[in-house]
């Protein structure tokens, strides 16, 4: 490394890769990704897709995005704003440009702000971004990389196109220089990505060496960072997004409990992956199926759990209102069925690319008569495959739909995970009904302590008997009409779904203080930014403790109670309000609220002065 | 389940069922006269017979007088919702692929609410029977039109007449690339009951519409196929390799002109059975052509074309729920049983020491 | 008449005509009310149907009733007991026997107790009820009707059958007599309905009379009684059912906003009916539509709206399950849209022919996203008239879909109504948007005051543009990704939703007292028992009041000062505490709840003793 | 809407609309070389020829790539909900039966999801004009298989390759008594406008089903048909009243052997045109046997029937809304134009003095 370099530390960096959707940003910013968490660092990432599936090449429309944040201590978001934007094209700088830290650095790629691509970003005539001084609040590092991609590549025998497309390796291999990194993993990566094309792999190495070398050639640059290793706890770690989270917990859970999994899904986003994720599974013996539409689909999902398999359907808030009816029907015919709600923007179409919390109203109460179902929600990728696991063991052991809540933005975002080894995982015990040993009849809605049902499969000699949508005698199962048995079944319904809260962990503070002047009562996405302000705050000497909630109905039974410790509680939400309501049913009790309806996460800078308002009126 | 008076199987002295052993201890809530009766009747027998094992058989159905089925059948059951049994009836077939499942229907249940998954059902073929009890009204409902009336029906919802074109089902299941599609009514058992067999020997969807009087609410809908006086005159009962042939003498039969299916009679010497088109299951087109035989009989006026009953179309086409468990069988037997460990870790892990 | 009778008053009586589904207990029923009416006695009548179509003749199952409730006092409910129980069969009392006063008379057709009655009434083997002194308790009038009908039309050419079905008007005329009637209005109307046939009208009138010289004849009859007519405004009354009153509201709503009605449905119960009755009016300009589903039946009334007619569907519960999706959309359009729900008993098919409240919050929350829509509840069959009218006033006024709620109740159950004259009517104002005088471009989203856009009716030169489900830019339409747009747009939503509280009254006491100890606060189907307990407590010198809520959202404006108003608050609901829910959220109130959930009104007993106790502990 | 350089009517002096008069000021966000853009741009061609009012003209979709065509046309338009533009076009047709409405659906939005609302639309025969775009893919959702996707498709939510039997769209309109059904391309302009201007001529519910490219997740998927060197070998394109001939030097033909269409070859003498089967759009029959021409093309390794292209059946029948008007018609003339107070007063009433 040359002499001229000096090395300074860090202890967190944003780094956003943009570019044109073919420039390969999201891959060039996994493999930095999978670089950064071998070095140690905690991260976590988001991508940021354009909302069509391919916008003209140049336009903002067509903007893709990969943002990464890693750093020597915990990192629970993707960050507010970026120490670092690499710009493949105008388009990328000017959609970006307002997520900057001031004096952040620019990676502009020259040859991408051509007269074209600075028309089609919409730059006034002959204004170029990079000359006119619009820039001189960052440190700005324009390079031809495109230019220097074809030089590194002159000799071998592809065409210009073919070697366009190596130019953010070009990029790649100057920001693992610059951040103090060796190139071998990367190489292995690429050697494993281009095992069958031996030319695109030496090209693709070639240009990412060339800007490696670039870094220790090259005057600018005269200070390489480096971040320390995270205080992150022992063990072996994965990269998982979301999507992939609920696949992998219910895959396990379905293993755990010796049962087939079925999942019957109608794609939308932003669900689908994991309909794609599972249906790559079959060796595990999942059955999935694409069905005509979400009704057809969840109807098959509760077929299959009639018929002994744990049945899961998934969908996003427009694929759930249709779902409603047969939610009713499942409720009543106390079966075991997951419902995934991954969430985006509504009401109606919406957003369908953005991200939202706002049906969890919906979850609640989106049904037709008295109808309770148990909801659990997913606080982050990690998370994602604990809730899944916990969604099917309640569905299994209480005998009821569940209702799993995930969002956009947890879908789509990444953080590395301590996987657990599936020994440690406990198994799910399920008790088939078995014909009875005197020959009496089978009582299909006869209730155990936890006022559970049995689950008598078709096939099962002597257990046969008829269920369906109108109420029932308790028991018997028998169709019936009497007013006193109706209110008998209403009740147990729900306090079958109560006395799940005697099954789940108490409600623990997950940051900061137990008790004090302010809970951040959070649920869902906005686990990060929770965590993160509530550790910066505590560590201010704020009193402020962070509760997330993972289970929404029924609540953990000490939640009130936990609730009470503090003088104030403050529920971010990504909607309008919609868990505050329900505290305020529950409780009587007078809540903060900080909503952000814009499709996007809330972020640190934003709950932090929210927080530090409510502190002050103290 | 009720045993009743025991009779043996000669052979190895086991139990045999009979229908009252597939009949529920429930009372049968159908308005006295309706022909669903008959239609039960007919699938206990039926079920007997063939010596099915009621644990093995499931029943499924939506909602309508007609979906109350399953609670009548002392076999597994489920009455479910609105038009939807057709996803349910999926579900449970990939699930346990062992069981015998009956779909049961009605014109509005399966053809208005529940035309789309019936026609997914029909592509996808799963081995089921689908019996479409078609009444030609809503009985549940208390007599609103539905998809099968006739045009200008006067019901409660339609004080001025319907404007729908009715629905044709057999047309329809054959549009929709179904591999088995039948017809019979309440008013001939014998004839039911060889459906029934017929579409349960089926492997993959068997369709059988079912003419059911709702002697409330459409009385005498089908009279004119179901009385003795008018039924030889305008029914036309299919048999596989055999002369379309019908009528009080079977002195009439069809014949093509073309494409043209005319009526021709045998005892003025007009034509001989010879002359006469030969029913063949397998013929698809043709099937299409007997689906047209759809206008009102004779006696009320239509064009003369006898209403046919029997298997229009019948064709081999493999299961979807079979595919789907090969696909699980080559998976694991490529993949193996599925590493949960390996699974978790994924492609690409790293140590924290 | 003759001498050794003598006549009695009473303030109140209860009747009940049971029998089997073939005798007619219905037409005899509606028949013995008109007369009631005319007499000037308020009342409320309650009939019901065997839940089966047709069940087997002389079961319990097959059992039809009819029951009337008049006084010369207010009368809000069709009674809790019954002062007389006409039986026509065994099954028929036993069925009804429950629902007695102490010391009621029962009117016993001897003829429909026969051991094939008795042993489907399912009564042990030899028993007879109306031998074995069970009903001591109880004034017995046993009359063979079938033989004594027979008898009076001994001479006559018709058939067993036909005679046998005229035993109804035996009972009839009986009852006329017994409270001092005349026979000539009943007379009148048999003439009308038997105009075709000759031979039964004089059958019929014949046995009618029969059973009323009964009463002058035989020894058993000492008494006859007067119920003198009750302290009812002045006017001109009718008869109206829940259901009529839906119909005849929205179409005199389209005819005062000049519009033609389109009614999209697909046959559910309880609201078919509706459906059925606006289908008989073809002559008013009503459009029906019976769809091929739920979905198809409101999306064809948005597409109808879209038009510029006025779009309502009706339904019930599982089918509102069904139109979630849609009923977004409506709400991202911005057009009108009534969709009324019949309820019934849930959840899933429930319990389809009972009533029940438990849709409120499914009305309130039950679609994706931040989705806001009014709701209005209608109180009674004649207040379904006005609540109706309303929901089309606010869905043209407000541009937005308006969900109305009525019941199983109020849609079967009848009153006496003082129907309006049509001039007294208020105009509903509509105003189509019209081309901008200066070519400027059409803004669909540009909004007035009240933050309602402009209704552009397809066919207007000038004003072509796109809706749709996708988030749009606001006063353009535009879709639009704009995080900022998007949490205006939710907000504006929901704005314009509350704004409506403007523009409805406010909300009254409707009995009792404006402030005090208790205050009753119902909605729906709970009007008549609620108005019964305040002023029976408040007579009594409790300091009770009433308030009906007919808005749901938004509540008026003072609604919570009202409360505010009572030391303890009551919400009795034939549900698990839908309401109850929205007004500790809205108002962090406690409030007492009363919850019944039997497919069954609340009754006066019911409710009184749980005012009581409150005011006990007071 | 944009004003271009003036064109003018030589009868009236009347300003004549062009194609880019019907397109809107949105840019268009289909992925380069879509073949949506060549749709858009015939329907936007064809309007302008028509000399039809933008005012007076709707176009209502679902959900899909497809779907999103309203935002692009300068009239009035409504991007519903998916699958489920049928149900909103039938109200607006009734509520406004002066309006010309176009319903853009896909192969998801129209056959999945949607498929029961457009089967009970063209029973009802609603006068508009259904354009389905046929990809053989959800193309919105990223490249999942659709109904039409051919069997043992591998997408990403089928890797193992589907196992469900494709729906047959003619096939499925012929069978629920669609009144005019027709097949186009996105690759042949002339053609596509042709068939648009037929479509719109046809008072009824005119279904045409256009093959169209996705370029991204099914590029090629009918390069048989579109390509110039396999068109001529795979496509048969149907003429009123014209015998049925293909081949890049129109030497073959199809003839019937009974019902089972051949292929014979006019240039070996085999056959002259007089031995082939001349079309007949009014001929039910025919038109589902030519539905059925619908394996792989020849050079695919199908049976070697080619693929028709062209209007396959029209038929006249009333239309829902013309009917419903006329009901309304009659009961006014019958009824006298409702008396509100009459209607309030009902027919019976008493007085309180
Ligand atoms: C979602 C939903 N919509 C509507 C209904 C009301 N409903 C019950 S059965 C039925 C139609 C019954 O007709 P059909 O299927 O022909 O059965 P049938 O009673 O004639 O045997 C309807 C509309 C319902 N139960 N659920
Ligand atoms: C209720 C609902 N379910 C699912 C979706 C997601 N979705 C949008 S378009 C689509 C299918 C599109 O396929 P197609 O109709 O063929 O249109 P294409 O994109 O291929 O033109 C799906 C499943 C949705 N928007 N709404
Ligand atoms: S209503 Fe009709 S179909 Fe239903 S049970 Fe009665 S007779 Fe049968
Ligand atoms: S995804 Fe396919 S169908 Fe959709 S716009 Fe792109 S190319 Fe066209
Ligand atoms: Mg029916
Ligand atoms: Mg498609």
């Amino acid at each position: 490394m040359d002499v001229n370099t000096i090395t300074s530390e860090k202890e967190e960096v944003v780094i956003k890769f943009a570019g044109d959707s073919g420039d390969g940003m999201q891959l060039t910013g996994g493999l930095f990704t999978d670089d950064t968490a071998i070095s140690g660092s905690d991260l976590a990432t988001f991508p940021d897709f354009p909302a069509e599936i391919r916008a003209p090449v140049g336009t903002m429309a067509g903007v893709s995005g990969f943002q990464l944040h890693f750093g020597s201590r915990r990192i629970f978001t993707p960050g507010d704003r970026c120490d670092v934007l690499v710009a493949m094209n105008a388009a990328a700088l000017k959609v970006n440009l307002g997520q900057l830290q001031p004096g952040a650095t620019i990676i502009a790629n020259e040859d991408g702000f051509d007269a074209k691509n600075l028309r089609l970003a919409k730059y006034a005539d002959g204004e170029n971004p990079l000359d006119n001084r619009s820039l001189d609040a960052y440190q700005v590092i324009r390079l031809p990389v495109t230019k220097l991609t074809r030089e590194a590549l002159a000799d071998l025998p592809l065409g210009t196109k073919e070697k366009d497309r190596c130019k953010n390796m070009f990029v790649l291999g100057l920001l693992l220089w610059r951040y103090n990194r060796r190139l071998d993993t990367t190489q292995r990566f690429l050697e494993v990505k281009f095992r069958k094309k031996p030319d695109l792999l030496s090209a693709n190495q070639r240009v990412l060496q060339a800007g490696y070398h670039l870094g220790d050639t090259m005057e600018e640059f005269t200070t390489r960072y480096t971040v320390r290793p995270a205080a992150l706890a022992k063990g072996t770690y994965r990269n998982i997004m979301g999507n992939d989270g609920i696949v992998l917990g219910l895959l396990t859970a379905a293993r755990k409990a010796g049962l087939p999994l079925f999942y019957g899904s109608y794609p939308i986003t932003p669900a689908s992956s994991i309909l794609h994720g599972l249906a790559k599974h079959k060796h595990f013996g999942v059955k999935t199926f694409q069905a005509e539409d979400e009704i057809a689909a969840i109807c098959a999902a509760i077929g299959a759990s009639y018929g002994g398999n744990i049945g899961v359907t998934g969908t996003s808030g427009p694929g759930v209102a249709l779902k409603g009816e047969a939610m009713g029907l499942a409720v009543m015919l106390e079966l075991p069925l997951v419902i995934c709600n991954i969430q985006r923007g509504g009401p109606s179409t919406g957003l369908p690319t953005k991200t939202e919390q706002s049906d969890l109203m919906q979850a609640l109460y989106g049904r037709n008569g008295e109808c309770p179902m148990p909801v659990v929600a997913a606080a982050s990728p990690s998370d994602c495959f604990e809730t899944a696991f916990e969604a099917v063991r309640i569905a299994i052991r209480h005998m009821t739909p569940v209702m799993l809540l995930s969002d956009g933005y947890i879908a789509n975002g990444a953080e590395p995970w301590r996987f657990p080894r599936s020994a440690d995982i406990p198994a799910i015990e399920v008790s088939f009904a078995r014909p009875t040993a005197d020959g009496t009849p089978f009582q299909p809605y006869a209730r155990d302590e936890r006022r559970v049902r049995p689950w008598a499969i078709p096939g099962t000699p002597g257990l046969m008997h008829r269920v369906g949508g109108l109420e029932k005698e308790d028991v018997t199962g028998n169709i019936s009409y009497d007013p006193a048995n109706h209110e008998h079944m209403v009740r147990t319904r729900a306090a079958k779904v109560d006395c799940i809260a005697d099954h789940i962990p108490e409600q623990a503070i997950q940051a900061g203080y137990e008790q004090g002047d302010l809970l951040i009562l959070g649920w869902g996405s906005t686990y990060g930014v929770c965590q993160s302000v509530t550790l910066e705050l505590a560590a201010q000497g704020y009193r402020v403790g962070h509760a997330h909630l993972r289970y929404l109905n029924p609540f953990p039974r000490n939640l009130e109670q936990l609730i009470r410790q503090f003088r104030s509680v403050l529920v971010p939400e990504i909607n309008n309000g919609q868990l505050v309501s329900v505290l305020r049913d529950k409780f009587l009790l007078p809540v903060r609220q900080y909503n952000k309806i814009q499709g996007t996460p809330i972020t640190v800078e934003e709950l932090r002065a929210c927080a530090l308002d409510i502190l002050g009126e103290q | 389940m009720s045993v009743g008076n025991n009779s043996t199987d000669p052979s190895n002295g086991a139990y045999l069922l009979k229908a009252k052993d597939f009949a529920t201890d429930q009372d049968v809530r159908w308005c006295p006269g309706c022909g669903d009766y008959s239609i039960l009747k007919q699938v206990q027998t039926v079920l007997a017979d063939l010596e099915k094992q009621p644990h093995e058989t499931v029943f499924i159905s939506g909602i309508g007088c007609s979906s109350r089925f399953p609670y009548y059948m002392e076999t597994y059951g489920m009455h479910s919702i609105h038009g939807r049994a057709p996803g349910f009836a999926s579900g449970l077939r990939i699930a346990q692929p062992n069981l015998q499942v009956w779909l049961i229907t009605g014109d509005g249940d399966g053809l208005s609410i529940g035309g789309n998954h019936l026609l997914h059902l029909f592509r996808r073929n799963f081995n089921l029977n689908v019996i479409l009890f078609n009444n030609q009204i809503y009985g549940l409902t208390k007599g609103q039109y539905s998809p099968t009336s006739e045009e200008n029906k006067k019901t409660v919802s339609t004080p001025y007449g319907s404007i729908d074109h009715p629905v044709n089902p057999i047309a329809l299941a054959l549009g929709a690339d179904a591999t088995f599609v039948a017809r019979s009514m309440d008013r001939d058992p014998k004839h039911l009951k060889e459906m029934l067999v017929r579409a349960d020997s089926h492997h993959g969807t068997s369709f059988l519409e079912v003419y059911q009087n709702c002697n409330i609410f459409n009385d005498g809908a089908f009279e004119a196929f179901t009385e003795k006086d008018t039924k030889p005159e305008n029914c036309l009962f299919l048999e596989n390799g055999q002369p379309l042939v019908f009528g009080a003498r079977r002195d009439k039969g069809i014949r093509l002109d073309g494409f043209q299916p005319v009526v021709v009679h045998m005892s003025d010497g007009a034509a001989t059975t010879d002359d006469l088109w030969i029913h063949d299951e397998s013929d698809l087109i043709k099937a299409q052509i007997l689906s047209r035989f759809f206008d009102l009989p004779a006696s009320e006026g239509g064009a003369g074309l006898p209403r046919p009953f029997g298997v229009f179309y019948r064709t081999e086409r493999s299961c979807y729920e079979d595919m789907l468990s090969e696909q699980l069988r080559d998976a694991s037997e490529q993949g193996g049983d599925g590493d949960l460990d390996a699974l978790l870790a994924g492609s690409n892990t790293w140590e924290i020491h």
